[in-house]
């Protein structure tokens, strides 16, 4: 505070500046950052080096199960598939699901949690009871019951998830749309006559970003493993896809003579949603208040 | 006498809380003539903000009048508010919570004139934005600055170019400087000085600090749980405060003189309660040393005119009347 | 033996972040005497909590240091006692009334419980005693016996605070540390609770550091008073000396801010410009750049301080300047 | 207080019914015929309706609902269409096993993670905490299946110390309880620290010390006391999660629990043992909801108070 003397020259940063400059000084949510930067290209260069269907299903039985080597980096599987191009195949699998799950369940979660924390009442009661109750069941269950209701498939998959982030967004927006409306200068712009829509827009919404933010971060990160999960358990993504739970499933078949199989795909997402965490940490702390004098 | 701007007629605002109907204000009436300053004074709790804040209409009033330069808005809708906002603006007591953190300096001003469309074109908006910049005593160069660069002095000034971008006729200040440090009370307390005297603006100033208030205001109103309990000229109330409530205000003041013969301060006892499931009875009475059980317990006073312009709301004032 | 209670001498509290250095509190010396009251005045960021917390050593670490001075108390240097020593002084000699009543509070223990805490802990006594004593201590501060087993939330602001004097002053401690402690309280309350502290400071012969910004707190209850500006004491003397003969630039820019001394009508002169950034303290004398009577001289070095007589000392360079006289020479 | 504890009580009965009847819905317009699955391969027409009719399936599905509740309120769930066996009892089998994993797992947990989350926030910024923080960071970004397959790798596959599943006697006990735990304690480390971080910086802390109180009065008697709410909350979300059965640690350990029957009934298309156990898991995770939140009264005043108010 009070940083600006009469006599100096004045450079002044916009709060996303500032959150910027705080985030790449914090080493883990830079290290971060650049992993998922790196997995990203990856997810879209591996589409064009490996051929999905000679080069990830295709069975090669003569060269099934051998462990890491040179010419396998990370082994092949019980198929003779090479481990290697599926983990790298498989990052947009997670990817694409932890991303699309998070998205959909963003835009339902904050128009609904924006409803109720700004017009409060009825609205709210309801929202929020049917929310508490989702939220106090177990995600992995929830989304264990709409797959099997549903059947399974990739896109029935996205569904489940994006119910659960749902849920979660909807309390994250509702509490912090609560805490700005109560703000002044939401009635200072009330005062100067704006209406309604253009306050939510223009003032509300842009000041709950902070935890949405975070949120969001750590929910892919949460999402990719609930996905790995599901496809553990076989009602995830479809055989023979390379997803990383999936995969891990079949390692488990293979446990005592080819533990590799299992040890692989599980590094794979755990870095994954490592980097994903310690970016998510990162914002939490380049946003908090507390952490500005 | 001038012509009066804004009329208030036996204006209530009542709440629902749990623990019952909560009187944040009950019966307030008073008047302002343009160009002049009206004190509101009290403790956190006596309903000055509320009162305020239902002028401008930020809260729906439960009951009485609301008379603006010869229009009743008691009943007006947000959305027929919308042009008498560039009349009557508002100053906000936090100047950390009351400027939107995401906008710059330039915006924060510039937003009043391009709601209102007071201006169009680029250029001349922002010719407009510096010149109330230059008003309020903002450096140009603040321009792109945030908020949460500034220190609170430099953003109440914001405030307060915000108001004055409308040309109002108007403003309410809610403790515009009791989050503010002494000698920056000063300069914002000057600075709106300057501005009434320059623009021919009408304040109705509210704060708990009476010293601020003689210092500023033409009359005084002391409001004590959701009521006036006296009005009067500001040289009158400092000089003849009459109601026991008021002088207990004035002499609870710690003044700074020393060797200096000083009045002899009268402590009041207790605190003040939540003005919840009130009886019809003084709303002072429990901490007033000069009541009357017979009376005070039987009866809420009202406002009597004991000399010209001077009223008291107290019933053992009333008797001796 | 001296007369004095409290003797702080070059007392240097830093505060180091990754932005940069804050220098909180720059070469501080004073002393406070015998069942005396000292006001300790100065605006937001001037260092005045600070200093009060460095007396108790009790200055957050990280990011708080203290880098250099002594802090003698009754005879012993608080900078070099070790935990225990802290741990016995703390609360049974010196205590301390903190600004805010709503947070100062455990809200997850009774009041009793929470004075008496402060008994149990210099005192051997059992829980039934010590728990009698603070109910004692309520009563002395005016509140009912019977609310000794209520939590602070049952409480209003006023009647916190006077929980926190009736802990502060549990042990009878030699000196009281009080932080603001009207501050936060409505006028009237803030009356009774002044008049309570003045009240029982006397009749129980303790000395008082008082911080504030409010001049006409000091007014009411101090013996003397020290400036703060950015970090030093600018101005210290009997509170006669401070009020009648105000001799630094920085405390006539203070009373002349104050609105309740002035006639209607009449302009209040407010300082110039702001606080300095504690990171970036300008050269030389800190309050120059707001300083009508600076001359290039004071933005060169330091003032110390300079005796005018009696106790009174004053730190500005102005007065190297013959006849020197605020609002004399301009 | 009792009178809140009543009403919390009477209040869990319309969520338990519309939770039931939500799920109720969702299985029986979803499941299929179930009189398909459950006739031979090659039933007649005649023999498949005679089914129907025994089940009870021609009735329309909100009066076999009223039906279905009634029969759960003398404990009756119905029968398993592929075991045939009572649904309930079913459930109450397993039941054991799960909450003895489920404390397990969280008694394991709660005692690593509460001291780990002081230690790391009284010492925020120091290696020490960096440390502690690097460990919860692994923990919450790891599968928890996953772990549990390298547990397995390690201890019974490579050191063959412990078996790799099944459920016999303590020792089998201690991998399941091992992998469940670990997830949770990383969030309840996290959570703790977070607590302590927002409770040391309070005034009242500071009062604390200057009363003269040591160190490790003020963190515990002052600090902790305070953080607790949220560190129970936690606590608590997890014993409800394990309690529901922490379906990936039960499959991979084939613990025989509640998860495991739910996950296996589903692929079995076991209408009923679903909706049974599903419903059940809800009844039992409102009770514990309800006693955590009577929990917070025990150590917050304010919230008691505000029970009080609401009883």
């Amino acid at each position: 505070m009070a940083k600006l003397n009469d006599n100096n020259e004045v450079k002044s940063r916009s709060m996303a500046q500032e959150t910027w400059r705080r985030l790449i000084k914090n080493k883990g949510a830079v290290i971060g950052l650049i992993f998922l930067l790196t997995l990203v290209v990856v997810s879209i260069l591996s589409g064009f080096i490996y051929d999905y269907d000679t080069d990830i299903i295709a069975l090669n039985m003569g060269e099934a199960l051998q462990a890491p080597s040179a010419a396998h980096w990370f082994g092949t599987d019980s198929l003779g598939r090479d481990i290697f191009a599926r983990i790298l195949y498989g990052a947009r699998y997670s990817l694409m699901i932890g991303v699309g799950a998070v998205a959909i369940g963003l835009v339902i979660g904050v128009t609904l949690g924006a409803i109720a924390g700004f017009y409060g009442g009825a609205v709210d009661q309801i929202i929020m009871r049917v929310v508490d109750v989702f939220y106090s069941i177990p995600n992995i269950m929830i989304a264990v019951v709409i797959v099997s209701l549903l059947g399974t498939s990739t896109v029935n998959l996205l569904i489940a998830l994006c119910f659960t982030c749902a849920t979660s967004f909807t309390r994250i927006a509702r509490a912090s749309v609560m805490t700005i409306r109560d703000q002044e200068y939401v009635e200072a712009a009330y005062e100067l006559g704006l209406p309604t829509w253009k306050i939510i827009l223009k003032h509300i919404i842009p000041n709950c970003l902070s935890p949405i933010i975070v949120q969001v971060t750590l929910l892919i990160g949460t999402t990719i493993i609930a996905a790995s999960s599901l496809s553990f358990l076989g009602i995830g993504v479809p055989s023979p896809a390379p997803e990383w739970g999936a995969m891990l499933s079949e390692g488990r078949q293979h446990i005592r003579d080819a533990s590799y199989m299992c040890v692989i795909p599980g590094i794979a997402i755990m870095l994954t949603v490592l980097a994903l965490n310690l970016l998510g940490d990162g914002l939490r702390d380049a946003l908090d208040p507390k952490m500005k004098k | 006498m001038g012509k009066i701007l804004l009329e208030v007629d036996n204006l209530t605002k009542f709440f629902n809380t749990p623990s019952g109907q909560l009187h944040a204000v009950d019966g307030v009436s008073f008047q302002i003539e343009e160009g002049k300053t009206l004190g509101i004074v009290g403790e956190s709790g006596c309903g000055k903000s509320t009162t305020g804040r239902s002028i401008l209409k930020l809260i729906e009033p439960t009951g009485g009048k609301i008379i603006f330069d010869g229009k009743d808005i008691t009943n007006y809708s947000r959305r027929q508010m919308r042009p008498l906002r560039t009349e009557m603006q508002m100053i906000f007591q936090d100047p950390f919570s009351s400027l939107d953190p995401r906008q710059s300096v330039m915006q924060l001003i510039s937003e009043p004139i391009i709601e209102h469309k007071l201006l169009s074109g680029k250029a001349e908006i922002e010719k407009r934005t510096l010149e109330l910049m230059e008003t309020v005593g903002l450096a140009k160069r603040l321009m792109n600055s945030y908020p949460h660069e500034l220190d609170g002095g430099r953003r109440q000034r914001i405030g307060v170019a915000r108001a004055l971008a409308v040309n109002p006729k108007l403003i309410v200040c809610d403790e515009p400087v009791s989050a503010l440090d002494v000698s920056i009370q000063a300069q914002i307390l000057n600075l709106l000085e300057d501005l009434q005297k320059d623009l021919g603006l009408t304040y109705i100033f509210i704060t708990h600090d009476l010293s601020v208030v003689k210092y500023f205001s033409d009359d005084i109103a002391v409001m004590y749980m959701g009521q006036m309990v006296e009005k009067a000229p500001s040289d009158e109330i400092f000089a003849n405060p009459t109601h026991p409530y008021t002088k207990a205000l004035l002499s609870a003041i710690p003044i700074p003189t020393i060797g200096k013969e000083k009045p002899v301060r009268q402590l009041i006892r207790g605190e003040i309660t939540s003005p919840v499931n009130l009886p019809d009875e003084c709303r002072f009475f429990g901490r007033c040393d000069v009541c009357d059980e017979a009376i005070c317990k039987k009866c809420n006073p009202t406002l009597v005119e004991i000399s010209p312009k001077h009223f008291v709301a107290c019933n053992k004032i009333a008797m001796k009347e | 033996m001296t007369d004095k209670i409290l003797e702080v001498k070059d007392l240097v509290v830093q505060y180091v972040t990754d932005d940069g250095c804050v220098e909180a509190v720059n070469d501080l010396s004073f002393s406070i005497g015998k069942k005396k009251t000292l006001g300790l005045v100065g605006e937001t960021g001037a260092g005045k909590t600070t200093t009060a917390l460095s007396i108790l050593n009790l200055i957050p670490s990280p990011p708080g240091e203290i880098k250099s001075g002594s802090i003698m108390l009754d005879g012993s240097d608080v900078l070099t006692m070790d935990q225990e020593e802290l741990q016995k002084m703390r609360g049974n000699d010196v205590a301390m009334i903190f600004q805010d009543p709503m947070t100062a509070l455990n809200p997850v223990m009774t009041i009793g419980e929470q004075i008496a805490e402060s008994i149990e802990l210099h005192e051997k006594i059992s829980k039934k005693e010590s728990m009698e004593r603070a109910k004692e201590m309520l009563k002395l501060v005016g509140i009912a016996e019977s609310r000794a087993y209520d939590y602070p939330h049952q409480f209003s602001g006023g009647m916190r605070q006077r929980v926190v004097i009736a802990i502060a002053l549990a042990c009878n401690p030699k000196l009281l540390l009080a932080d603001e402690p009207t501050t936060a309280l409505d006028v009237t309350i803030q009356a009774q609770v002044l008049e309570l502290i003045k009240k029982l400071i006397t009749e129980r012969d303790m000395s008082m550091l008082l911080i504030t910004h409010d001049l006409g707190v000091v007014a009411e209850v101090c013996d003397d008073v020290a400036v703060m500006y950015a970090g030093r004491i600018v101005e210290i003397g009997t509170a006669a000396e401070i009020f009648n003969e105000t001799a630094h630039p920085y405390t006539e820019g203070l009373f002349n801010s104050l609105p309740n001394l002035k006639q209607r009508g009449e302009k209040l002169v407010p300082i110039t410009g702001m606080m300095p950034d504690p990171m970036d303290l300008p050269e030389g004398c800190s309050f120059a750049p707001r300083c009508p009577y600076a001359t290039e001289a004071c933005k060169k070095a330091n003032p110390g301080l300079r005796h005018l007589g009696g106790s009174h000392y004053v730190a500005c360079q102005a007065y190297e300047r013959e006849n020197f006289k605020l609002g004399g020479e301009q | 207080m009792i009178r809140y504890i009543i009403k919390r009580i009477i209040l869990m009965v319309p969520a338990i019914i519309a939770t039931s009847f939500i799920i109720y819905f969702a299985m029986n317009m979803t499941g299929g015929d179930p009189a398909l699955t459950l006739a031979p391969e090659n039933a007649t027409e005649q023999q498949i309706e005679e089914i129907r009719e025994e089940l009870g399936l021609n009735d329309p599905i909100y009066v076999r609902y009223g039906k279905y509740m009634l029969g759960m309120l003398k404990g009756d769930l119905g029968t398993s269409y592929v075991t045939k066996r009572d649904v309930f009892k079913t459930f109450m089998e397993r039941l054991p096993n799960t909450i003895e994993l489920a404390f397990t797992a969280v008694l394991i947990a709660t005692l690593i993670a509460v001291p780990l989350g002081i230690y790391t926030a009284i010492h925020q910024n120091t290696w020490k905490d960096t440390g502690g923080m690097v460990f919860a960071l692994f923990g919450v970004s790891m599968p928890n299946f996953w772990l549990g397959l390298m547990l397995i790798i390690i201890f019974s596959l490579n050191l063959k110390w412990l078996p790799s599943g099944g459920k016999e006697g303590i020792r089998s006990l201690i991998l399941p309880a091992l992998t469940v735990g670990m997830g949770f304690a990383a969030l309840i480390t996290r959570t703790t620290r977070s607590a302590m971080l927002d409770v040391i910086r309070q005034d009242y802390m500071t009062t604390a010390r200057a009363k003269g109180a040591s160190e490790k009065t003020v963190i515990f008697q002052h600090g902790l006391k305070n953080a607790l709410i949220p560190i129970i909350t936690v606590i608590g979300m997890q014993l409800s999660n394990a309690l529901t059965g922490s379906v990936l640690a039960e499959t991979v350990f084939s613990w025989p629990g509640v998860g495991r029957l739910i996950v296996d009934s589903i692929s079995k298309r076991d209408t009923p043992m679903v909706t049974g156990a599903i419903i059940m898991s809800c009844v039992l995770m409102c009770v514990v909801n309800l006693v955590i939140d009577l929990i917070y009264a025990f150590f917050d005043p304010r919230i008691k108070a505000q029970y009080s108010r609401k009883g």
